[in-house]
């Protein structure tokens, strides 16, 4: 299995390969579609995230001391970042995860294209899966 | 009609700008207006040539200061027919407007008093009367929408009865774009004997206002939507209701006389602008109205009415669009919808991306949503120097963004 | 030492203007100050590229404008050493910020509560104190000044008691310039456990203030005494105390979720941001802080200390007047005085047909004014934009007008 | 006796004979100067016009038919300029002063150059003397 950083070095370069910006929503448009819906139990005030203009839950799951994350959104590119983030830390240990540093957000660009408004629910979601594993 | 929108446009210097390569398509004017050049640079000729504190000193600088704010207010006096010039306050907003009267008409209430509102109220027309409820068993009163997007007219009078001592509606939706019939509500609510304030935030620059023809008791608006600088606000009541009313906040200027042991307040309109008010901010308002008034607000009603009727049929055509407006009559050029299965959020991210700017989500109008049964909306405004062109583009856009998003 | 005072002038464009045909001298700084091209030209640049209503929209230029105001924000709390950004509450000034407070934490307190403010005041620490005591029964204890001008530390000190909750003063008087010990005044109240407000309204450009080292719990001040805009100011306040205190004005932004049976309130510092605020203001403001570092407080501080010697030397040698003002470490570049048998308010309409711009009358410290047995002062004030050669001028033009209007 | 408007007339050609501002100030200050004070007596709150900086007093008496005015004020300035006022409308009858119409202030720029503050003042004290003879 990758590491954390080799993962996110993986996203980069996907990334890398579009040279628009409509070709990079796109692609995690796609992952947004591609995900698998989270059924409606799940959906609970406990899983949601703060601070984004669309709702997103994240439902973390520890196994065998390893953390896995189900996710979901109402908007579909905030699913696709979701998605991103949960490929990151998904099967890893309580230690890899707060060690880790993201770095993947700032070279694709997504924070500076993305709003405030939307890099706040980001930081959200990451600040709450590091709060998750402490 | 608008004799030269090409002028207008090259009036607006933001317009010019692009986003992401890609020329500006401005359709956010409800949130706030773009500005043309002559309030801009009546501002910084303000800054550069007749800047002093107002109100406090005898030397030119400020007497000239002064004598630019004062002219703002007759300026606004005559824009909205108001009957003398001391009706009206500078405020920071409609905000701040609708909060002064809530905390100082207020103080005047009684528990068990009742304050009409509606179901299609900002925020602004909705909280401060709920803060209110914080200090005085106040009771709030909404009135409902038609299925049309209407306000309920029936529904209205019975909500009136002996303990109700306001009624504060909005003139133009915000999120709907529906007109309501200011004039009736007004008469129904006088037959009562009961003061109307009317939220004039989206109305201002699209309608002529006539207060002392409404009637209207109170009449508040933001400067930032009608081409002002941001931060400055208007609150126009009537002498007798003004002069009941306590002082909102404390401070210079609205004192007549200040001792630790008994403060006696200035007359009208000193006693509601305590402190350093925005006075820039004042002298852009003047410039603003001046502009509209130069092109005409029966025209730039027309132009915009062209426009909105554009965009609706337009939009009416495509699938799955859910279109929160109906009668083309009572409406201006807000429009709101939602495309099924789409989240407004997704379309206003990707349609930023092609230069548009519109608005999505709950359009400080919660309460609103929750009858529509959505989260929010994606809405799309125009205001005089939008185009059918724009209206062209925006529309083959969602066209392309629906299509990347859809299922 | 200011390196280069004539770079300094050249980028305030109001100071190149004339008046009556005569050049302008500006020493009434202390009721507002003058703009730096930097400061008019961002906002002008601002409008034309950036503007667009902020934290709702999620297009480019809405997410741009919202940057630059919550860049403001962080820039103010850097400024001045603030914990927490969220800490930073924007404003109108001063006036606003202390009637936030007198609202908002006097909703906290009970009948028979004390709020302890000094007789140097400004009305904006004295009124809306004595708005709040007519929702609450509580108690206004005032500290003296000396006959040095100076508060009463002694005083004070008896003053406080178990029902003591807040004291509220000036850092620097807006009449006298006298420079108040605030380290002591906290210290004092803490070691009783009564929170702190301090008005800097006239220290915020003149002293740095660290509000984490003072351990101050409010702080107020203006932006347009610091170079940036009028209509912005600035609330600071300790994260515990804000988040205990109720909202002050409802509307957008500051809510959570609206419902009309149940609202609920969005975090600091939204919570006290309702509705659009003057974010354009506001990012004046980071230009005018920015401008404030780029020559340093430090610098600006040791010149203005220079200034005031100068012209308090050359005032003493002048006949018949009262200076109200005797320690000069204690004080800033704010002179008041009289010449004796003649109205302050003739000497401001005499100096103003030479040019020369300086305030009369109480200065919004009418109690001050009983104090000291006078109707009002003249009163010069100098900042950084000032030269000794505008001093020698004002000097040798008093003398005349003094000879014109002496009986 | 001159008529109210051959006074202003006068007064009018008094100030043109001054080229510069201070000139016409030096005018107005001596005849601040020469006025005689009012006693103290008058000095009341019913007698001062609100809205000047400076203190200043309007006392109306009516002897045959006639209005004459005592003036006085803390401002040198202020007093002088109450003092062309009352130059003016002194020894007047009612219908006199009612028909009246003010030209001289304008004429010799003096609201023009007197701040709104002092304009404010000047025109309490006229709307004063107008609420007198009602
Ligand atoms: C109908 C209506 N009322 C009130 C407001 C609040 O105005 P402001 O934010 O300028 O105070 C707005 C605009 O946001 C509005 O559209
Ligand atoms: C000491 C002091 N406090 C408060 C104020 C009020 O400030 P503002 O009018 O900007 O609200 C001023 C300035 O006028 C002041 O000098």
């Amino acid at each position: 299995m990758k590491t954390i950083d080799q993962t996110q070095q993986e996203i980069v370069e996907e990334f890398s390969m579009f040279s628009d910006w409509m070709d990079k929503y796109e692609y995690i448009i796609d992952m947004g579609k591609n995900l698998e819906q989270l059924p409606d139990d799940f959906k609970k005030d406990e899983f949601l995230i703060p601070g984004c203009q669309s709702r997103v839950w994240l439902v973390p799951e520890f196994r065998d001391d390893k953390v896995f994350f189900k996710t979901d959104s109402d908007a579909i590119i905030t699913k696709g970042i979701a998605c991103l983030i949960v490929r990151i830390f998904n099967g890893r240990t309580k230690e890899e995860i707060s060690k880790s540093k993201l770095f993947f957000i700032e070279k694709i660009g997504l924070v500076q294209n993305l709003s405030p408004t939307r890099a706040n629910g980001l930081a959200s979601m990451v600040d709450k899966i590091y709060r998750y594993v402490k | 009609m608008i004799d030269n929108l090409n002028k207008i446009r090259n009036d607006f210097p933001i317009l010019k700008t692009k986003v992401y390569d890609k020329p500006l398509v401005f359709l956010d004017s409800a949130a706030s207006s773009q500005k043309p050049d002559c309030v801009i640079n009546a501002v910084a000729d303000f800054y550069k040539r007749h800047n002093a504190n107002i109100h406090r000193g005898v030397y030119f600088l400020s007497q000239k200061a002064t004598a630019l704010y004062e002219e703002t207010r007759v300026k606004v006096q005559q824009f909205i027919n108001a009957k003398y010039s001391h009706e009206i306050i500078f405020t920071r907003g409609t905000t701040e407007g609708i909060n002064l009267v809530a905390s100082s008409f207020g103080d005047l209430l009684s528990d068990g008093d009742e304050v009409i509102i509606s179901e299609m109220e900002h925020h602004a027309n909705i909280v401060p009367w709920q803060l209110l409820q914080k200090r005085k068993k106040i009771v709030i009163k909404v009135i409902p929408i038609t299925s049309d997007f209407q306000l309920d007219i029936a529904a209205y009078k019975k909500l009136i009865n002996q303990r109700t001592k306001l009624v504060s509606v909005t003139h133009i939706s915000n999120t709907l774009g529906t007109i309501n019939p200011i004039q009736l509500i007004i008469d129904i609510a006088h037959a009562n004997n009961i003061p109307v304030l009317i939220d004039a935030a989206q109305s201002i620059h699209h309608k002529a206002i006539d207060v002392q023809k409404l009637d209207v008791d109170f009449l508040v608006f933001s400067g930032h939507k009608m081409y002002a600088e941001t931060g400055i606000g208007i609150l126009y009541g009537k002498e007798d209701l003004l002069n009941k009313m306590p002082p909102y906040q404390g401070g210079g200027d609205m004192i007549k006389d200040v001792t630790f042991e008994q403060t006696t307040f200035a007359e009208l309109p000193q006693k509601f602008e305590a402190g350093t008010t925005n006075y820039s901010g004042a002298i852009s308002l003047k410039v603003a109205i001046e502009y509209i008034e130069k092109i005409g607000l029966d025209k730039i009603a027309c132009y915009e009415g062209k426009l909105q009727d554009y965009a609706i049929a337009k939009l009416r055509k495509m699938p799955d669009i859910q279109l929160y407006t109906t009668s083309k009559f009572n409406k201006t050029s807000v429009i709101s919808f939602n495309i099924k299965g789409i989240h407004h959020e997704d379309i206003g991210t990707m349609l930023d991306k092609m230069g548009i700017a519109v608005r999505t989500g709950g359009h400080c109008t919660y309460p609103l949503m929750k009858k529509l049964g959505v989260t929010g909306t994606v809405r799309a405004s125009f205001v005089l120097y939008n185009t059918f062109a724009e209206i062209d583009f925006f529309v083959k856009s969602l066209q392309r963004v629906v299509n990347m998003l859809k299922n």
